[in-house]
């Protein structure tokens, strides 16, 4: 693309980034009303964890079954203080213990909650622990050459046992139940129409320089590593690489944008349950970003997006149907078109403008990682 | 003086043994051809050296340090570096960023984070060198076959190793990319050690001075062609097997 | 020491029926590198079959099971045939590819089965001869249905290994899991083994699905609840691994039962999996497996 | 060099979603001169749907007899449905649109206690009016809730004054892993402290587990009295024919059930459950003449297959006792509703219940049932008289340290 228009095309992208953000900034907010804001909000809180899936999968070939893991750690550090500066306020609660603690007996606050009276404690665990577990689990089974399809098993072996954990340990975690009404953050109240505002303009910023940091980490020398790590992972060991660390990585960047994205979630939506987070919304979040196109992280934030809109819009009216709609788009996506709405566009693009056929060269459907 | 020394080196595959007691040493500078029917043992040799396949018994040992324990991004790190029988390069990335990855090992994790504004004026010789200049920043892919091969050797001269181990550089090119393979072999030769694998005869005759012969995993001989050609053995492994092998892979 | 021969029968008993749930989905992901995730929703048809003979056509419950055994086989097997030969095949190469497309076909034949049957668990009869059980050294009680589950989960092993080793198909087979590209030299016909292998793995579930029903509800989400761990007894048994196979699912059973023992049954789950983690650091490839010298 | 990702055509797809986010205006008023707007909140999709589907169908046939009759202060009844996919962030975020675009008078539905504690925020913040139709484990008495199933001192403590009758001191506690059955075998364990009762063992499994070798196996070595079963959904079904092939008979050890009716009984099997026990308010048999109307109504709309449960007979309460209370109020304002509903009492089908006022639950009688080979249930003994709602257990003396 260089070789025709090559000021056009540089400033193209900044321009048309640019334009949605402030679109997304400064319109939206006062085309829709406040329910819908905080409907596209919870969306935009997906689209977060689709960069981080697009990243591991798309660029790093790492296919991550279990990434509710990662969103619900996020989602629980910020509920777990959320819910302490309720029951701090509530002047109905004598003992300042949560809700659901005093059902089940306790007396005093577990030590696993007390550092999350804290707001900071609570946002950098929300960013952290995501990113240790995740180092901890990749490296592990990087270090020992487990990937492809071991991995993605072991991924949803994850997010299963995980949901385990939060069902069974519900003297802290509240169970089934999950964590649920959050009336104030820092003693703001979050429902009113400003706080709804600003947590939407939170998410959105947030979306948009996680974009923007992705983006360059997938043209830096990083990026170009990654991708032959995907490629052809043996390889590279014999040009001198270590594959173990860069796939670590962006395997932990792709569970800190979860956890982020779970932290944003929690005072949007106003609820976190093991429901959300186990195998089947985690592998929702993977359809989206097939759906999107995985090797494009713009691609993977407007495809979930899309099926988030779609799974409100659609799933109301016909919910059986919506079913079969979504078996079937993992099918005709996956099979016919692997580089999903990106990689569409891109091919429309092509066929209006011809270009010299080397720029054209978008992933193929790649050979094996195993 | 010895680069590399094999030292009673076995690696067997359950009851298979690919490699029998192997002796080896190759000097500093040596360009050394590696024949053998299939089976011989020959990528099973390159394949333990480089680390990816585990000696069962005997020792490696590469300017004086053993290596045979060592990942193989490590052994690589020290100056090893091998192609593959079927080439294989990063089809995704321009043929420039191959070359390019194949410079950065040495370089820190947040090195490698920043995105290079322009490309290493290393990359652009060694790109001249192998002649894929007009090719640089076109996806791998778009590659024909004798040019990945190149971009291969390129890879391997761009992560600067003192050994370079290559296993068929020349199966499937036409003639002229077998003769300007062949020149780029003998340029790389002045300034590195090279074990080539190799079977097409013809391309032995031009280019082979010193040839090791393996068999069933056991070294059979090593001289020149011409004592090669008339080793008993070597004619009855060969001639007893298949009377035209010359010419079949 | 007595709660460890307590729960050996019950081992035994999870083993087993971790070990027919996984037998096929070991057998297609060995041969073809294939995670099939439809693999639990094909148990759920051969649970289904078994239903379908007692309450549509009314069968009793013996006859309902012995018949279904061999049906719910040639259903599964069919559909999975017809999986291979219409999708997979053409994605042999792109494992994780497979991988979410059947998952695809997965959720589209469970909620096929919530329109047909309907989304409660219906209930196939147990025969009265199956029902009870037998009590050794007046503690341990093993059931009738167990025994049933486990004779049959051996016979299948039996009988694929039988298969594998003694026949001709079978030999070809294994050819074709240890060098793809050798065998289809050597004048194998790969495609046909592919499809042959994928009715055999995907018929080796509709076997469990009729199995299950003896021990469990049958309902859409049948396949659901045991495909996870399924997918655990192959990634420890390793790639195509019959014996690996065997031993891992029984190996998860009695790890599964002995923690059950001290703790519940969700710590026992998180332990196993924490074991599995661990045991992958020393074995990452799985008990056992096949060398190849294929570079990607 | 890569190419771009088009920006511009996905900017397209992105216009599109808002535009299909933001397309609903504000919805129309709740009500106006000839209909009022409710909502119905139940999992039509997904692993609870199963269960909440039936209750959908309940709602139903009471909004359309109500509407034939007349309907409520002369308005007709519409329902918006929504589904809540098994799903608590799709509860909220469906009970809030229910709210706040549809303008719903009030709502009935959800069945978890996960969903309705995903909605009550939703309901206090928007001051809108639930209605509740399952049994559950009590500690909660929201303003914006009306409980019409059990609590605990009207299912679980009258089922454990039942077993003691019968003679039952030593309990098996069974149940799945999540908040009710943890919450109803804390109640248990103190009761049985507090009467001389023995608990053999407390056992919880992960939900949809379905191995129950292990336990079956224990009970059949401990041989309790009787086993308490608070076990949720399919597990149930593992639980009782492996129970069955373990060899425990229902007239030696007795299990009683508090979440398997009539509904369940046809997947578990009845010949693998027949003789044992549970507790409800309501059953199917149940001899009142509305429950004959009802039964009859239902099998009438939906098919001669279809059975009556007891959240099924709840929800269909919780329509006539609004209308009731709105009818009183002569009002559709919540406000005028709550106030209204301290005293209102109907004639259901599990006989009459009424509204207490403070708690917002039922006051109602507790019912112990046997299955039978038909796979209904026989009622073998029921309270002497309603009870009063008590969800924090507080007029319990043994209860104290249950509620702090």
């Amino acid at each position: 693309m260089t070789h025709t228009h090559p000021t056009l095309t540089r400033w193209r992208g900044p321009i048309t980034f640019i334009t949605l953000l402030a679109a997304a900034l400064l319109l939206l907010p006062l085309l829709l009303e406040p329910f819908r804001l905080n409907l596209l909000a919870q969306y935009l809180c997906y689209s977060i964890v689709a960069l981080g899936i697009a990243l591991a999968w798309g660029r790093g070939g790492m296919l991550t079954l279990g990434h509710g893991v990662y969103f619900g750690l996020g989602a629980y550090a910020m509920a777990m203080h959320l819910t302490l500066e309720r029951a701090a306020h509530d002047p109905l609660n004598t003992t300042g213990l949560p809700q659901f603690m005093q059902v089940t007996g306790a007396t005093e606050l577990p030590l696993l909650w007390q550092p999350f009276t804290s707001a900071t404690f609570a946002i950098t665990t929300a960013v952290l622990a995501p990113a240790a577990l995740a180092t901890l689990l990749g490296w592990s089974v990087f270090r020992q050459r487990v990937k492809g399809a071991y991995f993605a098993i072991l991924n949803q072996a994850l997010a299963a046992a995980f949901v385990l954990l939060l069902i069974g340990q519900q003297h802290l975690t509240g169970g089934t139940n999950g964590l649920t009404d959050f009336p104030t953050f820092a003693g703001h109240d979050l429902y009113t129409p400003t706080a709804q505002t600003t947590l939407y303009t939170l998410t959105v910023l947030t979306l948009a320089t996680l974009y923007l940091a992705f983006r360059h980490l997938t043209r830096s020398r990083y990026g170009k590593l990654l991708t032959a790590i995907r490629d052809a992972e043996d390889r590279v060991r014999y040009l001198g690489h270590d594959p173990t660390w860069p796939k670590t990585l962006a395997y932990a960047l792709s569970a800190t944008a979860a956890g982020i994205a779970g932290a944003l979630f929690v005072p949007i939506m106003g609820i976190i349950s093991p429901t959300l987070i186990g195998v089947i919304p985690s592998i929702m979040m993977v359809l989206a970003v097939a759906i999107g196109g995985r090797y494009s992280l713009a691609g993977a934030a407007t495809g979930a997006l899309l099926i988030n809109a779609a799974q409100t819009t659609f799933a109301e009216t016909f919910s059986g149907t919506w079913t079969y709609l979504q078996g079937a788009l993992f099918v005709i996506v996956i099979a016919l078109a692997p580089q999903g709405l990106a990689g569409l566009t891109t091919t429309l693009k092509n066929h209006l403008t011809p270009t010299p056929p080397e720029t054209t060269t978008h992933p193929q459907p790649h050979k094996a990682h195993t | 003086m010895s680069l590399l020394t094999i030292t009673d080196l076995t690696v067997t595959f359950g009851d298979y043994t690919a490699l029998d007691h192997i002796n080896l040493t190759l000097t500093q500078g040596e360009l050394r051809f590696l024949i053998g029917p299939n089976g011989a043992g020959k990528t099973t040799l390159i394949d333990t050296i480089t680390g990816r396949t585990r000696p069962t018994h005997g020792h490696i040992t590469y300017n004086n340090k053993p290596i045979h324990h060592l990942p193989e991004h490590r052994i690589a790190r020290n100056g090893i570096g091998r192609t593959f029988q079927t080439s294989v390069v990063f089809e995704h990335l321009t043929v420039a960023d191959n070359i390019d990855l194949a410079t950065t090992h040495h370089l820190r994790p947040w090195q490698l984070l920043r995105a290079p504004r322009t490309l290493p004026d290393t990359v652009h010789h060694i790109l001249d060198r192998v002649g894929l200049t007009p090719h640089t920043h076109h996806k791998a892919a778009t590659l024909s076959h004798g040019q990945r091969q190149w971009l291969e050797i390129a890879m391997l001269l761009a992560a600067r190793p003192q050994l370079l181990l290559l296993d068929e550089p020349v199966a499937g090119m036409n003639t002229d990319e077998r003769t300007r393979t062949g020149q780029l072999l003998t340029e790389i030769a002045t300034d590195h050690t090279i074990v080539v694998i190799e079977h097409d005869m013809d391309f032995l005759r031009r280019y082979a001075r010193d040839i090791t012969v393996l068999h069933e995993g056991r070294i059979l001989t090593h001289g020149d062609l011409t004592t090669i050609q008339n080793h008993p053995e070597v004619q009855q492994v060969y001639l007893g097997h298949t009377p035209h092998q010359e010419h079949t892979p | 020491m007595e709660a460890l021969l307590t729960q050996l029968p019950t081992g035994l008993a999870i083993g087993s029926v971790l070990l027919l749930a996984a037998l096929g989905l070991n057998f297609t992901f060995g041969q073809m590198g294939v995670i099939n995730m439809a693999h639990g929703e094909f148990i759920m048809v051969g649970a289904y079959t078994a239903f379908v003979l007692h309450a549509w056509i009314g069968l009793d419950p013996a006859t309902t099971l012995l018949l279904a055994l061999p049906l719910a086989f040639a259903i599964t097997g069919t559909l999975g045939w017809l999986l291979e030969l219409g999708l997979i095949r053409h994605f042999y190469g792109r494992p994780l590819d497979t991988l979410l497309l059947t998952f695809g076909i997965g959720m589209i034949l469970q909620q096929a089965a919530r329109d047909l049957f309907g989304a409660p668990n219906v209930d196939v009869p147990t025969p009265t001869w199956l029902t009870g059980g037998i009590t050794l050294f007046d503690t341990v009680r093993i059931h009738h249905s167990r025994l049933f589950i486990l004779a049959l989960a051996l016979t299948a092993v039996a009988a694929l290994a039988y298969y594998l080793h003694r026949s001709r198909p079978g030999r070809q087979m294994r050819a074709v899991i240890h060098n793809r590209d050798l065998a289809a030299t050597t004048g194998i016909n790969t495609r046909k083994i592919d499809a042959t292998t994928f009715f055999i793995g995907s018929g080796l579930a509709g076997l469990a699905g009729v199995a299950l029903t003896l021990i469990g509800p049958t309902g859409p989400t049948l396949g659901t609840n045991y495909i996870v761990d399924a997918f655990l007894v192959v990634v420890i048994g390793g790639l195509g691994q019959l014996r690996g196979t065997v031993i891992a699912a029984f190996a998860l059973g009695l790890l599964n039962a002995t923690v059950e023992a001290w703790a519940d049954a969700s710590l026992a789950k998180l332990i196993v999996f924490a074991a599995i983690i661990a045991f992958l650091q020393a074995r990452p490839q799985g008990l056992f497996t096949v060398k190849t010298r294929s570079l990607t | 060099m890569r190419t771009r990702p088009t920006h511009t055509a996905l900017a397209t797809a992105l216009a599109l979603t808002i535009a299909a986010t933001g397309c609903t205006t504000p919805g129309p008023a709740g009500v106006d001169d000839d209909t009022v707007t409710v909502g119905m909140l139940h999992s039509l999709s997904g692993t609870m749907a199963i269960s909440e589907v039936t209750v959908r169908d309940a709602v139903q046939l009471a909004i359309d007899e109500i509407n034939a009759d007349g309907g409520v202060l002369g308005r007709q009844i519409e329902p918006v449905i929504e589904d809540g996919a098994s799903d608590e962030a799709t509860f909220a975020e469906r009970a809030q649109k229910l709210l706040t675009s549809d303008n719903a008078a009030t709502v009935f539905g959800t069945w978890t206690s996960a969903s309705r504690k995903a909605v009550l925020p939703v309901f206090e913040r928007n001051n809108g009016l639930l209605w509740y139709p399952v049994q559950y484990e009590g500690l909660e008495a929201s303003d914006n809730i009306v409980y019409t199933g059990a609590t605990t001192n009207q299912q679980i403590i009258p089922a454990l004054d039942h077993l003691r009758e019968q003679g039952h001191t030593s309990l098996y506690l069974v149940g799945s892993d999540y908040v009710f059955p943890r919450t109803a075998n804390q109640i248990i364990t103190a009761y049985a402290q507090a009467h001389d009762m023995d608990i053999v063992a407390e056992e919880y499994t992960p939900m949809g587990h379905t191995e129950y070798s292990t336990i079956t196996n224990d009970i059949a070595r401990h041989e309790p009295d009787a086993v308490f079963n608070t076990l949720n959904g399919d597990s149930n079904v593992s639980f009782f024919q492996q129970l069955r092939s373990a060899g425990v008979q229902a007239d030696h050890t007795p299990v009683l059930s508090v979440s398997v009716a009539e509904e369940e009984i046809d997947g578990i099997g009845a010949d693998n459950i027949t003789g044992h026990l549970t507790a409800w308010n309501y059953y199917q048999s149940t001899e009142t003449e509305p429950n004959s109307r009802f039964v009859q109504a239902f099998t009438d709309t939906y098919g001669p297959d279809r059975v009556t449960s007891d959240p099924m007979q709840s929800a269909y309460n919780s329509v006539h006792l609004w209308k009731a209370a709105v009818e009183e109020a002569d009002s559709f304002d919540v406000d005028d509703v709550r106030a209204a509903l301290d005293g209102i009492t109907i004639d259901a089908p599990e006989g009459t219940i009424s509204i207490d006022g403070p708690t917002q639950h039922l006051v109602k009688t507790s019912r112990v049932g046997q299955v039978n080979d038909d796979g209904l249930i026989d009622q073998i003994w029921s309270s002497p008289e309603p009870i009063t709602p008590d969800p924090y257990l507080e007029s319990y003396d043994w209860a104290t340290d249950l509620h702090s």
